[in-house]
């Protein structure tokens, strides 16, 4: 299925929320959609049997930021690559995990790392990190830096 | 004999149903079935036994034999039967369970890995630490019975190796629990395992008790 | 054989020493000592250390044996470094474990808790005071040794649940339950079993069975109540594969898992004693004891002491063949453990109880074979 | 007993490495499971930003470290897609090569690995002893035993020695014999079945709609290979078979991993004999002098250079041991990826353990986590 295929088989559904679907190397296409939409776009392009949701990667692009799914389909053996781009100051996009159950986990690394919230996310918790941790290492704004000399007080109960 | 106020009560004959002494043979001393004249000691508690036993045990063996007899044996007991704590952690842990393999074979030195910390006197930390596992590690180190050893195995065990950056990693477990011998590589050799265990043998043999 | 037995031999060394001992000593100290009250307790309690002592080293060569063998099974070699062949490495460990700190959890039930092992193994030691292990050498011609022998070693499982549900552990919980639910079910049929070895017997003395297979082992006959009794033996003993309460894989020790020093140390003896004691009950009651047929020659069951030896031996390969079970097969599951115990283990002992009764009545079954001896 | 919680790791015999599974049971039956991942968490993606192309090929190797090859293999067609660079054919001959040796070893450790969760403890060495025997033929090419540091972007780093052919058919000759060893030992048994048969069971669209890929999606019909759909590297011009069952089960995911296992060697002995005819470059002729050398000057700032450089995104996606394994490459030039993604087919089989957990009893989850092939060192990453 070609990039022209697969807008004429989602623009009807999605309307404004479909940016655009252009051709991409490794892919079927690269499908780029707004936020609103996305719930649609899912349920769209699941229903067009890409039924395996491969990975939930986000990007940090410094002024906004990225998430990107791929799924497979397994009649057209062919990857999709959807993508949306987020306000950095507001980053939050629906969930996919209501369509790909997959999607848990992989929405839960992205929240922790990459700071994207995913609304009505089922089980939104540390997944990598431990509870409680404060920073989000994959932003460019957190740098890596040789340790400090640090001392580690072990407390005996 | 001495006028010296005791402490302890004189024994004090219960029962004095004695044979009289025309029906007693010579030289015959009352044994068990007859009537035996009943002695009152002071019972120990059950508790208090313990220490005690323990006292009159050390006052028999002198501290100059006790270094001259008993230590080496442990010593040698405890330096030829090192339990690890069968755990992975990262890479190492393959090479790890490799030095158990057919071909290296770490049970010939007597080393046989156990799953409970408790029955472990040996921590062999085979690979990388990250921040949500140290205080587990520090309560696995705590529940093994001393005494106890660790080796760093491998370079993120020493020094957090290639992830020294990484900001969940910590730069060397020496940070947590004293380390006894550390092992280069990255990951080591099986070999270079064996060559660890046995330093520590060496380290042991050489410690005073 | 001769007449002599461990208790005999025992008692007649203490009275030479005392004797001796006697004879330089003074009026009333000679007749005091000579008292035949004091040499009979203290050659009872020569008997005991001897027996330990023996029954300790054969425990630890057994260890020995299981780790060399299991070994080759694997391809390798085992412990090799720490005395000629690795023979003394399982010294080194018990050195190694009565020197280490025995840490007792703090919300660990403390009288269970040390009692329970402590427990487990003295039950399993006593066995060792009624087994015979050649004509004459044992504690003394109790009529019903087998069943006091079985009687003292189904104590375990309580022990190991004490142990287990003291140590305030969900695994050592879980495996003291699995434990007991195993030796509980895996008790009938070996008992069954045994019934039919006490049929064609007519005794529950072992001493009287072993006599009674003289002309002919019961293997062959009695070869179904030969493999319920093994099968369920093996699970009484906890080895692969029936060693769920100890399965490495998912309770992380079993009901060992919070025991460490001496304590588990008590533990790994006693799963080796207990091992010992079901391969000389399997030789016993199957294979013909002391006892060698008659095409063996006369030198070589003559010499002193060749009962034991041959026990020993018969003993040390029958658990060869248990070490090359836990080599070769994987574990089974607790439910599927039980099934076949309560399922298939009963009904296969009854048929044997059967087939030893008709074999009593009609002295000869054409798959079975004969046994000569009956009815004499 | 009523329910409780029981914390099986982070150190526990069944985990095979550094996670924890919380589970809920009632009696001996599994009523929910939550597995708790991060304790091997090391940043690899974060660590890879500020490294150059070259180096982050070391953190591949310990990535996955019982499928280091594979690993490196998957991040080299990425980031040589993100850089926009052609690798000669015999290297990726020679990538086949490493992928499929590897594909070996981690089979055979996971064999090894699960033998043991249902007790045979005999196999395990066996496994062991045989993995040794293929981490020589990497050692005399490559010179490690686990972590290569082999492939390169443009190609791979050297030739095989000589003579490497022969030894490696020979290895492949002994380890075809051995599977059927192996074979006799596991399934020859009434005991393996009893414990396998119908344990597990995660069906297609299970699998499919939880994301779980590999021998376990296989094991349950569903003939999804990307060496197969999807071809990369010299995976179109070499002849194999997808390994597949019907079970869903345990048993099911043992017979399509030992199935690969022979259409592995089924792969290596057509890519050592193209090897033997086809003597070549292993790197690519015409590549940018920043990347020959992994320590060339930079600008001291790094991106004073990067408008020289090209951009691009590179995306990848291999056939793992283990399962799908993906990379996604941001190049925003300069000699530091901008963003490395990885995906780990351990890291989404893990997540669906509640579908295949549930309902079984506390000693199946030894051999149902075992059938999964669990790698922390991958799906912590």
């Amino acid at each position: 299925m070609g990039p022209e295929e697969l807008r004429a088989a989602l623009a009807p559904a999605l309307g404004p929320s479909l940016v655009g679907v252009e051709p991409f190397e490794g892919f079927a296409a690269r499908v780029r959609f707004r936020r609103e939409g996305a719930t649609e776009l899912f349920r769209a392009v699941h229903g067009l049997g890409n039924t395996h949701l491969s990975m939930v990667a986000g990007i940090d692009w410094v002024d906004h930021r990225e998430v990107l799914y791929i799924v497979w389909s397994d009649a057209a053996k062919q990857y999709t690559l959807l993508s949306a781009d987020l306000p950095a100051d507001d980053p939050h996009i629906e969930t996919a995990s209501g369509v790909w159950p997959s999607a848990n986990w992989h929405e839960r690394e992205t929240w922790e790392l990459v700071d994207i919230t995913f609304d009505h996310h089922p089980d939104l918790r540390h997944l990598l990190t431990p509870d409680g941790y404060e920073f989000r290492p994959l932003l460019r704004s957190f740098k890596i830096h040789e340790p400090e000399e640090l001392e580690v007080k072990v407390r005996h109960v | 004999m001495s006028a010296s106020p005791s402490v302890r009560p004189a024994p004090v004959a219960r029962s004095m149903t004695l044979p009289p002494e025309s029906l007693r043979l010579e030289g015959e001393l009352p044994m068990a079935g007859a009537a035996v004249p009943f002695v009152e000691i002071e019972a120990l508690r059950a508790r208090e036994f313990i220490p005690a036993a323990k006292e009159a045990l050390g006052s028999l063996i002198s501290n100059r034999s006790r270094e001259t007899l008993i230590g080496p044996v442990f010593n040698w007991a405890g330096r030829n039967s090192l339990f690890p704590l069968h755990w992975g952690l990262a890479c190492c842990a393959i090479e790890f369970a490799a030095a158990f393999g057919a071909r290296w074979d770490a049970e010939r030195f007597g080393v046989v890995a156990r799953s409970s910390p408790r029955q472990c006197d040996l921590m062999i930390v085979n690979g990388t630490v990250t921040w949500k596992v140290a205080h587990k590690l520090i309560t696995l180190y705590e529940q093994m019975p001393e005494p106890k050893w660790v080796i760093a195995m491998g370079n993120c065990a020493t020094g957090g190796g290639p992830f020294r950056t990484a900001y969940s990693v910590v730069p060397g477990v020496d940070k947590l629990v004293p380390v006894d011998v550390y092992i280069a590589g990255c990951p080591p050799r099986p070999e270079a395992l064996l060559d660890g265990i046995l330093t520590l043998e060496k380290l042991i043999r050489e410690r005073k008790e | 054989m001769s007449s002599a037995t461990l208790y005999s031999v025992s008692y007649d060394l203490v009275h030479a020493i005392l004797a001796a001992i006697g004879s330089v000593l003074p009026y009333p100290g000679n007749v005091w000592i000579t008292n035949p009250d004091l040499i009979t307790g203290l050659a009872v309690l020569v008997f005991g250390a001897i027996l330990l002592v023996a029954t300790m080293l054969n425990t630890i060569l057994l260890i020995w044996w299981e780790r060399k063998l299991l070994g080759r099974f694997m391809d390798r070699r085992a412990a090799m470094h720490v005395g000629f062949a690795g023979l003394l490495q399982n010294f080194a460990d018990g050195f190694k474990l009565f020197h280490k700190s025995t840490v007792k959890p703090r919300e660990a039930d403390t009288l269970g808790y040390l009692s329970g092992p402590t427990a487990y193994m003295v039950a399993s030691l006593l066995i060792f005071g009624i087994l015979p292990i050649s004509s004459g050498w044992n504690s003394g011609a109790l009529p019903l040794t087998l069943l006091l022998a079985l009687a003292v070693f189904s104590f375990a499982p309580l022990f190991i649940f004490v142990s287990a549900w003291s140590s305030n552990n969900k695994y050592s919980l879980m495996g003291g339950m699995r434990s007991a639910a195993q030796m509980i079910a895996y008790e009938v049929p070996l008992l069954l079993a045994v019934v039919a070895v006490v049929i064609v017997a007519g005794s529950f003395d072992l001493t009287t069975i072993v006599y009674e297979q003289q002309n002919y082992w019961f293997w062959g006959p009695l070869f179904l109540a030969l493999i319920v009794f093994v099968a369920a033996m093996l699970a009484e003993m906890e080895r692969i594969p029936f060693d769920l309460p100890e399965a490495e894989a998912e309770l992380v020790e079993g009901w060992n898992t919070e025991y460490g020093g001496m304590l588990f140390a008590f533990f790994m003896f006693t799963d080796y004693l207990r091992a010992l004691i079901g391969s000389i009950l399997v030789v016993l009651l199957f294979l013909g004891g002391w006892t060698m047929p008659s095409w063996v020659p006369a030198a070589a069951t003559s010499f002193p002491l060749a009962g034991i030896v041959w026990l020993m031996v018969k003993t040390y390969i029958v658990f060869a063949l248990f070490v090359w079970v836990r080599a070769s097969l994987p574990r089974v599951r607790t439910d599927q453990l039980l099934r076949v115990g309560w399922n298939r283990m009963i009904p296969l002992a009854l048929l044997s109880i059967f087939l030893a009764a008709v074999l009593v009545t009609v002295r000869c079954l054409p798959a079975f074979g004969c046994i000569p001896s009956l009815g004499t | 007993m009523s329910e409780m919680w029981i914390n099986m790791g982070p150190q526990h015999p069944m985990t095979h490495g550094l996670w924890n599974l919380r589970v809920k049971i009632d009696g001996e039956v599994i009523v929910d499971v939550d597995p708790e991942l991060g304790y091997l968490h090391r940043g690899i993606e974060k660590i890879s930003e500020d490294r150059h192309y070259n180096e982050v090929v070391t953190l591949m190797d310990r990535t996955c470290y019982v499928a280091g090859l594979a690993w490196e293999h998957l991040y080299i067609i990425a980031s040589e897609k993100a850089l926009h660079i052609e690798p000669p054919e015999r290297a990726e001959y020679l990538r086949v090569m490493c992928e499929e040796f590897q594909r070996l070893g981690s089979h055979i450790m996971w064999f090894s690995a699960f033998v043991v969760d249902i007790g045979l403890l005999t196999p395990l060495l066996y496994g062991m002893r045989d993995r040794d025997l293929v981490l020589d033929l990497f050692q005399s090419y490559t010179g490690a035993r686990m972590t290569y540091e082999y492939m390169r972007v443009g190609g791979v780093r050297n030739d095989l020695p000589p003579g490497f052919t022969d030894r490696a058919r020979t290895v492949l000759d002994w380890l075809m014999a051995r599977f059927d060893e192996y074979d006799k030992l596991t399934l020859g048994s009434d005991i393996f079945h009893k414990r396998c048969d119908n344990l597990g069971i995660l069906k297609a669209n299970d699998c499919i709609a939880h994301g779980v890929t590999g021998p376990m999606l296989r094991s349950a019909g569903v003939k999804r290979d990307l060496r197969k759909d999807r071809p990369y590297a010299a995976y179109d011009r070499v002849e194999f078979d997808v390994a597949g069952a019907d079970s869903a089960d345990v048993t099911g995911r043992y017979l399509v991993r030992m199935e690969e296992m022979r259409q592995s060697v089924r792969i290596l002995r057509q890519v050592l004999d193209w090897l033997d005819r086809n003597p070549g470059p292993v790197m690519a002729r015409e590549l940018p002098r920043w990347l020959g050398a992994p320590y060339a000057p930079v600008g001291r700032e790094g991106y004073l250079l990067k408008r020289n450089y090209p951009k691009g995104v590179g995306f990848s996606s291999i056939e793992e041991p283990h399962g799908e394994a993906q990379a996604y490459i941001v190049n925003e030039g300069g000699e530091h990826p901008y963003r490395v993604k990885l995906k780990s087919p351990v890291f989404s089989n893990i997540s669906a353990a509640r579908q295949y957990l549930v309902g079984y009893r506390v000693a199946d989850i030894p051999p149902i986590m075992g059938s999964v092939d669990v790698c922390i060192g991958e799906s912590d990453r």
